[in-house]
Parts: C-alpha cells; structure tokens; sequence
C-alpha cells in the first residue's frame, strides 16, 4: 500500500539534473500537477523524455519555458517555439528520435533488452552515427535503450497498490515509461480502494509504481 | 473547389473498404470529410486511437480523446485505445494499410522529405519515419508548388522522411505515381493541362499520352 | 463486421505445412474448438509455435498427439510425454526457446523489428549457432523474429469488429500473437455487438482480426 | 519437519516486505505457504498475474486462473492480469526482487543446470533462463543429495541454465552462498554438522567457523 503525497513532496524527491520520463502527447496523458510543481520548485538541468514539448502553455513544455531542461529527447517540437528557438540558440540540447523508435527504446531499456532493431529513420539524418546490423543480408538500425530516472505519468484511475489503468489517447508513452525508470510517479486522476479495479483493467501492476500522487483537491 | 479540397477528395477515392488508415495532420486530414457514409474505414490516430470520430459537439469534449494534432474528437463504435507501443507496432509491423501524408518535397525517386528544414525549422519527424518506413501504401498529400517554387525536384534537398518511394503523390494538378522507371503522371487535375503541370514540376514526369482529368470528385 | 464461423470452417481454411502460432499455456487461454477442428480434418505437417505442448489430454497437446505437427516451437515439453518421446524417436522436430525469448521473438515478427537482443541465454544450448552483437562492451544474443501463416487465439470475448478482451491467465501468448501472423482467427468465449466493449478494455484491436469463431452452441 | 518443509520454510525468511516474488513449480512452490499473515509480497506467475493468491475452494476454480503449473489459483485484492510480453518484461527488465527455483545442480561458480538432462529428459527451459538472468535475487530450493549423489558439484555436469551465479542455494542441510571465493557455507539444517554437510557435498565448500543452525524456522 502506498500514501499518496502532494505534488511538492513529488517534486522534491526529484533532484537538478535527473533524467526523467515524462508521459504525454501534446500535453494529452502528462501529469500536469507534477510538472507544475517542478517548474515551481525551480528545477534545473533536467533531461526530459517525452514524445513532444507540446506548446509553451502545456505539458512539458512549461517546463523548457520555464529554463528547467538542458535536454530534450523528444519526436516532435513543432508546436512549441520555445523549444526551437532554445535550440537553434545553442540553450537546449534537442535529440530528435522518430516517435516509434522512441517508444521501443523506452521499453527496450524497461524490459531488459539491449537495443531496438528497426528500418525507421535508415537512411535519414536520423541514422547518423548509429551502428547497423546486417541480419539475413537486410540493414538494420541499432537504436539504444533509455532509462530515466524517474518517471512521471499520468493514469486515469489507480488503487493503493499503484494499480494504473489509463483512459484513451492518454495512455500513449505512460504505460512504456511505467517500466523503464529507477523511481516511478503516478498522477492519477483518481484513486480507488485495492480490490476495486478488475486484474483485467490494470495496464500497469501496481508493483512498478513506488509514488502516487493524491488526487486534485 | 479549392485546390485542398481537390486534394482531400482524390485521396479520399484511393481508401478502400475495410482497412486501416492513419491521416496525418492538417490537409491529409481532410480526407476524413469526403469519404462516402458506411466506408467501412477504421482511421488510427498515432497519439492512441483505431477508430478515430469526428469531432464532437461543442461542450462534450473529452480531454482524454484526441487526435495527433491535439484536437477534440471521438471514437467510432468499436474503437480501441492503444499505448504508444502498440500504435506504432501496428505501423512498422504492417498492419497499417495506408498513410496520407503532407510534403515539402517529393523526389524523382518517390522520396518524401516532410520533417525539417534545417537552420529554419525543426518540428522533428513525430511518427512521419515509421509512418513512411511501415505503412502498406504512402500517399503524400499536398500543394503542388510552395509559393510557386515546385515541390516535386529531381532530388530532395531537404532531408529525406525514409529511403522508402512513396506509393502516390497527390495535388492540386496532378496525380503522380513514382515508379522504377521515374514519375508517372497518371491524372490531371481538373481543366489542368499536361503543360501546365510539366511547368510546375522540377523532375521530370513521364507521360506517354495525355492523361484523364481526376476520377471521383463530384 | 465479421461474420462467426464454425470451427470445421475455420479448419479448412488452414493448409496442411501452415506455420501456426497457437496461444495458451498449458492449455490456458488456447483455442480448444479450433484445435479439435484441425485434429478431426486431419491437418498435417504443421509447425506449432506455443509456449508449452500442454498435455497429450489438453491443448496444443492434441496436435502433438494426433500427429499434425511436423516441427514445435516452444518453451517447456515437461509436461506432455508424447512430445519427449516423438522427439527422442526422430518423429517430431522440437526447438527449445526461453519463454521471454519466445515471446519476444514473436513480438518482434509483429511489430516490425528485426530481432531480439537479450542476455537470456547467452552461454547456455539455447545459444548454439545464434550470432550475438556487442553494444558499447556488453554481448547480447540476437534472436530472430517469428511469424506464422496463421495465429490462432483464444479469447474472453470479442465484438464482431473482432476487438478481443483476455481474461487473468488466459492472456498468455494471444495478444503478442495476434499481431505476428498473415491470418488471425479468434475463438472467444463470447461475441457481444459492436460498441459493448469500451475502447479501453480492449486490448487486442479487430483490424488485427481476419476471422470469429462463433460461440460453442 | 521433512527435508522439502525445512526448505520452504527458510527460503520464506529470505522474502522481504513489498517486493515481488517469482516461485518455480514444485519444491518452491511451498515457500507461499510459510510466509506470515501481512507479508505484502507480491507473487507474480509468469503465465499471467501478478498477486497469485492460495488454491480456491472446491467448486470455485476459474478456468482462466491458474498458476505456471496448470493448477487453480485466486488472485488477491490488487491484483494484476499480465499477458506473456509484460511478464518477462517484468522478470528480464529487473523488476522481480526474487526467484526461487528448483534445481538439477549447483556448480562451485554458483551455476544452475536445472532443464535438462540431455537424451535422458528434456522438459525444456521454460522460464527458468530468464528468470535466472533477470531476478534481482535468485535462490535454490532443492534438495541436497539425488538418491544419494550430490547435487552441489565442482562443474556442471549438465547444460547450464544461466552464466549467472545465482545468490543463495537452500538445502535441508544447508545455506550456501556463492560467492568470488567459492561456495560458502552459511547455515546447517537442524541438528546437521559441517562435517555431513561436506559429505554429501561434492563441490569444495568454505567454512571459516562452524556456522550457526538455520535461522527462522519456527
């Protein structure tokens, strides 16, 4: 069973320059009241995991307005010119990683596998400085896994046990990055008895989470 | 009809009944809207949907259910919600019979550059590379000049989505299917000449006889 | 919308020499109607991709035992004596896979990646003539990705979209399977109308979906 | 108390509050039932649940709720339906604490051979090879001697099951750790002297000082 805590005790378990692991697309699926609280509490030097930096306004991108990142491994920063003029200014490190590889990475650092064979991103600017393998005479691109320190979703509905189920196109990267981070936190958006949520509904098992964020008062 | 709805109503006779259609943001989008009712299409979002809904009434919004570009929309019945995971293992694994997607540049190869300009703009490749890399069928969606500049170049100078040739180009003059043998023009947009396109065009196009205007546009 | 069909039906569609990737563990979560389907046609010359040859009573067992299967590709045969000794005699050819490595390979075959780079196995036979690649000075082995002709899943219940649900250990391999193989056919436990089934709870989408088996009478 | 309850019993004392356990078939399977009321461990069968409960009474079995032998099993408050690719992601990724398996042999480096006895038997590996490599914390639980032949051996005789050494072996004569220096003897069963504990013992075994009996076994 696990106490649910407030988003400050959430953001002060996490130090100036963790790697973390940030669900969402767009915003859609992030845990908003972490990523509040650490913009607050004046983090620094984070490198953020996410599938995009959303807009200035929203999601994981308040975080690189707010400075609090010195890199972003990220698919997409179109909608934040933020993160673009951060960039091309030389302030913010961006890695961008084809979305699908991206999440195969997370989950090959997650599941203890050494590295994700795909065709994604051959031939691009995307392959550049990565190894190949040559399998059966067809070229491969190696892509390595990525773990983080922490990693901070957002569930729809979680139990005591740390129990997540997630609600439509909020799951996205939540569930993958459940299993690839030292420390796992969950924002859900509501928190029921253990023993309520059906073993068949539960996306991630409770024993990956180690914090649970108490519900929106 | 303007020359995005010439577009969206082309590609929209290309889907075929029964499969599974990923649209990407913006133009390819619009190809939803002029689908003949009862297609019988399931369109995935990437961001976690198969079976994407149009959007829903003003107020019954769900925060939780949107498309890849962030907007509002629903699920059609028997829509199923998908992790990141799996949404993309269903686009590099084959699952995906079709994507439409928008251009900045298309090749005499059929490659597609869609995803950066560098030192200008770096929205990154989001799903574009597996999308390109996986689907069955890539068509590209878009303009055929950017303020009268061709898009379509003997080779792309801007870097390239996937080393994949995409399947079909379409625009607002023309139809376009790349092949070993280079690009076909296969149809003409409407009351467009071979001339006008040619004149529009980069890389070079072959084109035996002249012909047909675009099919299902009405 | 699918239409159901019967089992015999769904039998005659499966050529003798298919490869098939059949769910279930030790008989859990298999598609017994199919399986004794494909007993009573006769099928031959199958190879059987599973986790487990169940029982000479039970499961893929029935195959082993009637003879349909020229090749199995599992991880454990402890349990069903015909399969040690068809193997021992030459009859059966049997390759051994760790179970994670099984189902990742799988996986892999269904999504689209070119193999599996694990450590399970490395230095044991489950390694023998299977190259390794080395990532920044660590040795993985590299395991090839699997599909079959046909999978053939058991479900807890489906809509005629063919969306699956599992239920508790009858989960198993289905899901993994249904993404890795030309024809999937599904035998659920129940079909309810479309839309019953909250996009949410499924966890198999039924474009992956060719073929239902219709409910036992 | 018989040879397999001694086991049992003091591979439960290993098991630490809040963590999440595999146990092999057999043997190891009977720890489960040695652990105190409020333990909070979580059982995970890696055909499909994390939070394996007891056997369920007579008439109440679930024919999709069984442990990785086939038998009935419930599930408790919390728990969680895993599929195949989720439960060794759990066991490789490093995320089960514990495995406790049974085994055919122990080598002086800490190697396990526990699937197969070539030409003779050949179950199949199972999970056992990922569990091996990806537990946390791997123990033994097995009984010292086969008819008489000790299992604790200098080198594997039989095909290994992991390169890892696991961490603790669990015998009703004995607690060995393995460890740099070799095998070292950390506890004697009950009423056991290091002196019969070395003879059914083939491998060279470590011990300093006479060590103490087996802790909690009441």
């Amino acid at each position: 069973m696990k106490k649910a805590m407030q988003p400050d005790e959430a953001a002060a378990l996490i130090p100036d320059g963790a790697v973390l692991l940030i669900g969402g697309f767009m915003g859609v699926g992030s845990p908003h009241r972490l990523i509040d609280a650490l913009v607050e509490r004046g983090a620094k030097d984070l490198t953020i995991v996410n599938n995009d930096t959303a807009t200035p306004e929203k999601g994981v991108g308040k975080l690189v307005v707010a400075g609090a990142a010195r890199k972003v491994v990220t698919s997409h920063i179109g909608l934040n010119p933020v993160t673009q003029k951060k960039m091309f200014d030389g302030a913010l490190e961006v890695e961008l990683v084809p979305q699908g590889t991206l999440v195969e990475r997370i989950r090959a650092g997650g599941v203890g596998l050494g590295g994700v064979l795909t065709k994604t991103g051959l031939g691009t600017l995307a392959a550049d400085g990565k190894p190949t393998v040559d399998i059966d005479g067809e070229t491969w691109l190696l892509e390595k896994p990525i773990r983080g320190d922490f990693a901070l979703l957002a569930a729809h509905q979680a139990d005591y046990v740390g129990n997540l189920e997630y609600s439509l196109t909020a799951h996205n990267f939540n569930p993958v990055m459940a299993m690839a981070a030292g420390v796992v936190i969950a924002e859900p958006e509501n928190i029921v008895p253990v023993g309520v949520i059906s073993p068949d509904c539960v996306k991630t098992p409770g024993v990956l989470v180690d914090h649970l964020l108490a519900r929106a008062a | 009809m303007d020359a995005k709805e010439i577009i969206a109503r082309r590609v929209a006779a290309e889907i075929e009944p029964g499969t599974l259609v990923n649209l990407g943001i913006g133009l390819p989008s619009m190809v939803a809207n002029y689908l003949p009712e009862n297609a019988h299409v399931f369109f995935q979002a990437e961001n976690g949907v198969v079976g994407l809904g149009a959007r829903p009434p003003e107020g019954m919004e769900d925060p939780n259910l949107t498309d890849a570009g962030g907007g509002f929309v629903t699920a059609v019945p028997g829509a199923a919600s998908i992790d990141s995971a799996m949404s993309f293992g269903l686009i590099r694994g084959g699952h995906l019979d079709m994507t439409v997607l928008g251009g900045l540049q298309v090749d005499a190869k059929g490659r597609l550059a869609n995803w950066i300009i560098p030192g200008k703009m770096a929205p990154g490749m989001g799903g574009a590379m597996d999308l390109v890399t996986g689907a069955r069928r890539v068509i590209v969606a878009m303009l055929h000049t950017q303020k009268g500049s061709p898009k379509i170049v003997p080779d792309c100078t801007l870097p390239v989505t996937a080393l994949r040739r995409v399947d079909l180009v379409v625009t607002e003059l023309a139809v376009i299917e790349p092949t070993d043998a280079g690009l076909v023009l296969r149809e003409r947009g409407p009351g467009v000449t071979v001339e006008d396109i040619k004149n529009a065009t980069a890389a070079p196009l072959i084109a035996e006889h002249v012909p047909p205007e675009m099919r299902h546009l009405i």
